[in-house]
């Protein structure tokens, strides 16, 4: 620990109106370190790294480079002084291709001033190897899946040669495999001398991962550790300031008959032809919590879209209660009683700009409406419920829904579709950048719906999740399910290597 | 940790503050007319009532219209159409009864079922085939154009009123009439009626909040079970009804029914909505800003014209006022 | 004491009183409305310039201009805010003739003199009108294409002014009136809508369309100007001739174009600005009755009198 | 582990195709001019080599106008100004050279710094007020339109050519002339050459990633280090730069420069833009596009009156093939 210091920020303050998100926050990035930045939702973790990162002008305190005071006006001064941040909230340009999207802003040029783009094609493919991913750089992002996404964000951060880089919630939608190819290259920077934040929900991996940690609570530094005393345990207190309650709580005993049975579910979108016309098939019971595993495009996005109405052409049969149905829309899916909660937030959740009231009772105006006018009571005290039940972190109900920190975003729009009353929940990687007190929470509440008899299916890339919260689990790989294991006799590691494809043994 | 209640006094200041916002532009122009107001007998004559209702009057077409646009705009849709379908409304107006002795109500109820059918159509045209509003009603205006030079055989239908065959029942004449001791203008008096409907409607229906929702965010709109094609083309029929009724009016004001009636009508029409404070990309706004902004461009145009300001000053002055006002509704701060 | 109707103004109304009470004699002062249907068109510009020129001969006289961008509607509020500041007298080029018919009759019969130019309104509630017969000025144009231009018949194309329009339907009436027997073949009409960027778009698909016309025929000069330019384009401007009207004296208008020899002929249309102005002094100052109707003649230009006609406009 | 490459190929067919979107609409509708061209001596009028450069001729101020366009909507902007700023720029053409006896060297200067200026002011007053452009460009027509005519009076300013005072340069001319044994307009070979730059340009320079990032998504062009508001601003000022020159160029084909030249150009030419596939909400689209869309205008309008259609009719007709038109391109599967 006496490596060099590379950045150093001292007595940060942010406030956004009247919310103070940053208070006297020191913190400091060495040459050669992992440093965590732990904290739930909302705890300012975010704001800090946008302050070093140049994203906000407007704050209080010093940032020291090198030690040398600096004052950043915009991303572009930050990476001039070699500080990069991959966002949470993916910001990249959907039009462009994978490789203008990492040069944007820095591209390469020739020697008439044109664009290089054998130049950036190269470089390219280069980073794209690096972070593990086997994509065509002339791709359009916007055709990207989320995770595939993430990993362009990745190697886009990685072709600025920081020396510092900032990590927020960088595998919030990767999976397993794709997680450690990441932690091969932070590895590799890391022995490079470069200095890393890394900001994660996913306790295992500040545990596997990170040099130091440091909690923020409220704004303000509450505790560091180095990373040979922490424990997950401890850590999750420092963040929420009292003990963790247990986090899994579901008592798989009261399940009962079968709700949903999917059969021979195949997408005949798939142009890789390599679908095994088998397709998907598994059934989901009463009170009865089904996780869904599998790496980055195994399909489980598309299953989930695919009962909720909101895919594409399909064949295979779905019975709900032993009904046959066929979900045209969302609309149509909500009415038979399904809910979906979509794996990316503000492209597929949220209308950012509006209240936090306007999206939660979304889906229910129809009901909370008396001749077609809403009544306001309702609409408030169903909000009121839902923030509560949830425990969301914000202001007021009224605020936009983009003033709050992503986890709590990610609670509205899970509140929205709890509030339709559903039998079957779809849910795609809900605690998706939730803190670990809130997955507790959802955790609790999921066990609670299913003890009501309500059915969940719930696709995750996090394997500890799937194996605390849920009765089965079912891998999916190429759009087929190749195994299903009972969490009661497996582990994470029989979930990973049959996501591998390799056969597990049950 | 429950949900903390921070800020609630802050943010009904910034709502209330925001909920005004529409009006600063109105209120600031509002003020320049009395000050620069010519006055008669120690009387401003801009304050006078008899002005003011001109005022309201004349921009009760476009108003009525511009309350339509509000709808297609917060659903993140635009209606250029606007001007053509009031003259193609116009002239089937005066045609229905001048040329086909129609009474009035058939043909009101008739009429205002032409400009919904448009509506309608338009949206079904841009959802069924995701073809971009503005490209469907641009369709839309050359077609509603031809079709009311056809109709009209190009030329305007005059009405004249009695109870002769080609004669159009006195009653229609009303719309060009005052009401209150020959006060207030009927046309005014629908226009507020229109305004005060859609401004409830918009705050409290659950349909609303579907339109305000797909204007937000479509694609989290259709997830959460909203019809979202079905709400676009009701809301581009709302538009085309309220551009029909615009259109009945104009018949009735001018008693003349032509197929170049309304011409630029559109952009007048989106100028009022977004001048109100809505934003085009939809989702944001409200038929009273709407409301405010076509008062505005009325206020605007009639101090200029009570001062003898000569047209192409006019045009400069009107150039630097909107700019200024849009200027003022932007001094909110970013949330 | 400056009270007596014109003889030629119908019964009824106001307009008696109309004229008179607005009389102050010379020591008075005037603000005279002049509402213009637009001022997009060079013919209406230039009616505009004729009032505000006139008018300087009139030291009692104050001009107010409005223009309503060819939209009735608007040209109705116009009115209605020139009675609002209780002017003294009303010009008004009405855009359409029926739905300006009921606000000039309002002002009319508050007592305000109205001098309608160039298109008419409905009834009677007005002072005088004052304009040119394009019916007639049509059917001169025919008689000139068949005397002139085509005396042992032919084929022409006719470039229209704006669909709806009165002066577009009389022009193609009185032409083809003129025409009728003649031999004279309209083998192509297209709608310029007044302007010359049309003009030239129409005549450019109509010499392709139609290579064997000899006369193009334009609604109005800078109709017949855009197609003298794709004709020139086509290199077909020395075979084909080409009439306008309006005729305005003005260095982009007809006379110097025919002057120029672009154009064969044209017609004058009289804005009927110089004769209003003089009738608004009739009525105001010298408290004088004028007639209901002037009706304005038009002249033919051509290169012969081209260059004196334009002189004599501008004052020489 | 590794991740699939299912789609490389597909993407690539999928490219091809989609690059050619823009064009299907042109090209059923050039098919169709065809079949309907009337014909003379056996020779097919519309194909003839004259009128086919009589269309391009016609479509090409607008059509420069529509590529500064296609740079202003790519960034999700939109500039309802250039048809005033044409006629303000035709104006101050002919003034200059009329009037003050300029050459044609420095009018063609100065005029395009004007429209660059004009253009760069829009863009400041859009950035810095954070002022939707559709507001911004709205009062901008209205004040260039009203400066265009305190320019000139009101009236055209008539330009003929020689060496006296009060004369054109002949050299202006040449912008009415044809060039290449009298079949290739001068406009058109301008028009050609700018498309030919601006595809270029949008192409390959680093600049254009930047606008169509800032369309695409602002805040992660902002975050990616791009200076959004000045790419921004340099955009509205290409956009003035093009109507300029259009506005140059109309000068020589009327011979005239008057303040009211450009009437309603902005429609037809964000129409070109749209029909060409760029998308009003930003980043999507191009230039060949925007070519594609005015020709195809250029063409139905051609064949309509090579057949001598009914105005009426042709408004029935133009309306209909631009819906199907756009519904052509929406063929393509969702992405
Ligand atoms: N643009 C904004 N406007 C207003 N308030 C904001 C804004 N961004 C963040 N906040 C508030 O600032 C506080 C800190 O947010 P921040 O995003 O930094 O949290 P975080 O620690 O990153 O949370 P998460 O783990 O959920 O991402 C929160 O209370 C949030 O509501
Ligand atoms: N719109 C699309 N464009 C391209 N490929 C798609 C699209 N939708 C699905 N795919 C492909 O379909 C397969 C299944 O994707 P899906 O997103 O359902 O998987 P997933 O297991 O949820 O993965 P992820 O972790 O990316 O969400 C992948 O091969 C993916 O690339
Ligand atoms: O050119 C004139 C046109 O502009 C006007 O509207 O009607 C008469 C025409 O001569
Ligand atoms: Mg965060
Ligand atoms: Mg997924």
């Amino acid at each position: 620990m006496d490596s060099v210091v590379l950045v150093e920020l001292a007595a940060i303050s942010k406030s956004y109106g009247g919310v103070r998100a940053c208070r006297n926050v020191d913190f400091a990035v060495r040459a050669g370190e992992v440093h965590a930045l732990l904290g739930e939702n909302g705890a300012g973790k975010s704001t800090l790294m946008r302050v070093l990162s140049g994203d906000l002008a407007d704050y209080e305190g010093t940032v020291t480079v090198d030690g040398q005071p600096v004052r950043f006006h915009g991303p572009a001064d930050a990476q001039r002084a070699g500080i990069a941040m991959i966002h949470q909230e993916l910001d990249l340009v959907p039009g462009l291709s994978v490789a203008d999207n990492i040069f944007l802003g820095r591209e390469p040029r020739t020697r008439l001033r044109t664009l290089d783009r054998r130049a950036m094609l190269r470089e390219t493919r280069n980073l794209l190897r690096r972070t593990g991913i086997d994509l065509d750089p002339r791709r359009p992002v916007g055709d990207l899946r989320t995770g595939e996404q993430q990993l362009v964000s990745i190697a886009k951060a990685l072709s600025l040669d920081a020396k510092v880089l900032i990590m927020d919630e960088p595998t919030s939608a990767l999976s397993v495999a794709e997680v450690d190819r990441m932690f091969t290259v932070i590895t590799e920077l890391r022995r490079a001398g470069a200095g890393i934040v890394y900001i994660s929900h996913r306790m295992d991996e500040i545990g596997r991962i990170a040099d130091r940690a440091t909690v923020l609570r409220n704004g303000s530094v509450v505790a560091q550790f180095d990373a040979r005393e922490m424990t997950a345990e401890g850590a999750a207190e420092a963040m929420i300031g009292r003990p963790v309650q247990t986090m899994f709580a579901h008592d798989p005993a009261a399940q009962g008959a079968t709700l949903l049975e999917v059969d021979g579910l195949v997408v005949p979108r798939h142009r890789s032809g390599r679908r095994d016309p088998a397709g998907i098939s598994l059934t989901v019971r009463h009170g009865e919590i089904v996780g869904l595993a599998g790496l980055l495009g195994s399909g489980r996005t598309e299953l989930l879209e695919t009962l909720f109405g909101a895919g594409g052409s399909w064949r295979g049969s779905i019975r709900l209660d032993g009904k046959p149905i066929r979900p045209r829309s969302p609309r149509h899916a909500v009415r038979l009683g399904l809910a979906f909660v979509p794996e990316d937030r503000r492209i597929s959740g949220l209308a950012l700009d509006h209240s936090v009231l306007a999206n939660t009772v979304l889906s229910i105006v129809d009901r909370i409406a008396r001749f077609g006018v809403v009544s306001r009571r309702q609409e408030m005290s169903e909000t009121t419920r839902m923030v509560h039940d949830l425990r969301v972190k914000l202001g007021s109900v009224r605020d936009p829904v983009s003033a709050l920190s992503g986890g709590n975003q990610q609670k509205v729009v899970f509140g929205r579709m709890l509030l339709t009353e559903p039998s079957l929940l779809l849910l795609d990687e809900p605690t998706r950048g939730v803190d670990v007190g809130a997955k507790a929470e959802i955790y609790q509440l999921l066990g609670r719906l299913a003890e009501g008899g309500m059915g969940v299916l719930l696709a995750s890339s996090e394997l500890a999740e799937l194996v605390g919260v849920c009765d089965r689990v079912i891998v999916l790989r190429g759009g087929q399910n190749v195994a299903e294991l009972p969490t009661a006799h497996a582990g994470e590691a029989e979930l990973l290597a049959a996501s591998m494809g390799e056969v597990v043994p049950l | 940790m429950t949900a903390e209640v921070v800020g609630v006094r802050r943010h009904t200041i910034r709502t209330t503050v925001f909920r005004f916002q529409s009006l600063f532009g109105l209120v600031a122009v509002f003020v320049a007319a009395i000050l620069f107001s010519p006055s008669r007998n120690g009387e401003l004559v801009f304050l006078s009532s008899g002005n003011l209702f001109n005022v309201v009057r004349a921009i009760s077409e476009k108003g009525i219209i511009a309350v339509g646009m509000t709808f297609v705009i917060l659903i993140g849709g635009i209606d250029l159409s606007v001007g053509a379908v009031l003259g193609l409304t116009a002239v089937a107006s005066a045609d229905l009864m001048v040329n086909n002795d129609w009474g009035v109500v058939p043909t009101v109820l008739l009429v205002l079922v032409v400009g919904l059918v448009f509506g309608l159509l338009q949206g079904v045209a841009s959802t069924a085939f995701r073809i971009q509003a503005f490209i469907v009603t641009l369709a839309g205006l050359q077609i509603a154009r031809g079709l009311a030079r056809i109709w009209s055989g190009g030329q305007g239908i005059a009405i004249s009123y009695g109870t002769d065959p080609g004669e159009a029942p006195v009653a229609f004449s009303l719309l060009g009439e005052r009401t209150f001791n020959g006060l207030v203008p009927i046309p005014a008096l629908i226009f507020v009626v229109i305004a005060v409907l859609a401004t409830l409607f918009l705050r409290s229906s659950a349909f609303s909040r579907h339109v305000y929702a797909i204007g937000g965010n479509e694609k989290a709109a259709r997830l959460s079970g909203i019809p979202v094609t079905k709400v676009k083309i009701i809301v581009f029929g709302i538009c085309g009804l309220l551009t029909a009724l615009a259109g009945i009016i104009h018949a009735g004001q001018l008693n003349q029914g032509s197929p170049n009636d309304g011409l630029g009508y559109e952009l007048d029409a989106i100028a009022a909505v977004v001048i109100g404070g809505t934003s085009l990309a939809g989702g944001r706004g409200s038929v009273g800003g709407t409301v405010a902004g076509a008062l505005l461009i009325g206020v605007l145009n009639n101090i200029l014209s009570l001062n003898g300001v000569n047209s192409d000053i006019q045009l400069l002055i009107t150039g630097f006022v909107i700019v200024v006002v849009a200027g003022l509704q932007r001094l909110r701060p970013a949330a | 004491a400056c009270g007596t109707t014109s003889e030629n103004s119908g019964g009824g109304g106001g307009q008696t009183t109309g004229a008179s009470t607005k009389c102050k004699g010379t020591g008075g002062k005037y603000v005279i409305g002049m509402s213009q249907a637009n001022v997009a068109e060079p013919y209406r510009q230039r009616m505009d310039d004729d009032i505000k020129a006139a008018a300087k001969g009139v030291p009692q006289f104050e001009v107010r201009f409005t223009d309503a961008q060819q939209d009735n509607a608007r040209q109705v509020s116009d009115v209605e805010n020139f009675v609002t500041q209780q002017i003294d007298l009303l010009i008004i080029s009405p855009n359409e003739a029926k739905p300006l018919t009921a606000v000039v009759k309002s002002a009319y019969d508050k007592g305000i003199p109205v001098l309608v130019l160039d298109r008419k309104v409905e009834g009677d509630a007005y002072t005088e009108w004052i304009g040119a017969d394009n019916t007639e000025i049509g059917r001169q144009a025919g008689k000139y294409v068949a005397e002139k231009l085509l005396p042992s018949g032919g084929k022409i194309a006719e470039i229209r002014g704006l669909a709806g329009s009165t002066p577009a339907q009389e022009r193609g009436d009185g032409f083809r009136d003129a025409i009728k027997g003649k031999n004279i073949d309209i083998a192509v009409s297209q709608d310029g809508d007044w302007l010359r960027d049309k003009g030239q778009e129409k005549a450019d698909a109509i010499l392709k369309s139609n290579p064997d016309v000899q006369v193009i025929y334009a609604h109005n000069d800078p109709m017949a100007e855009g197609a003298y330019l794709a004709a020139k384009a086509a290199g077909k401007q020395d075979s084909l001739k080409f009439i306008g009207i309006d005729a305005l004296p003005i260095p982009s208008g007809g006379i110097k174009a025919v002057e120029a020899g672009r154009l064969s002929a044209t017609f004058v249309y009289p804005t009927a600005g110089k004769e209003a102005v003089a009738a608004a002094k009739q009525i105001l100052v010298d408290c004088q009755q004028v007639p209901k109707t002037q009706t304005l003649q038009t002249q033919l230009i051509t290169k012969e009198n081209a260059t004196e006609v334009y002189a004599k406009a501008n004052g020489g």
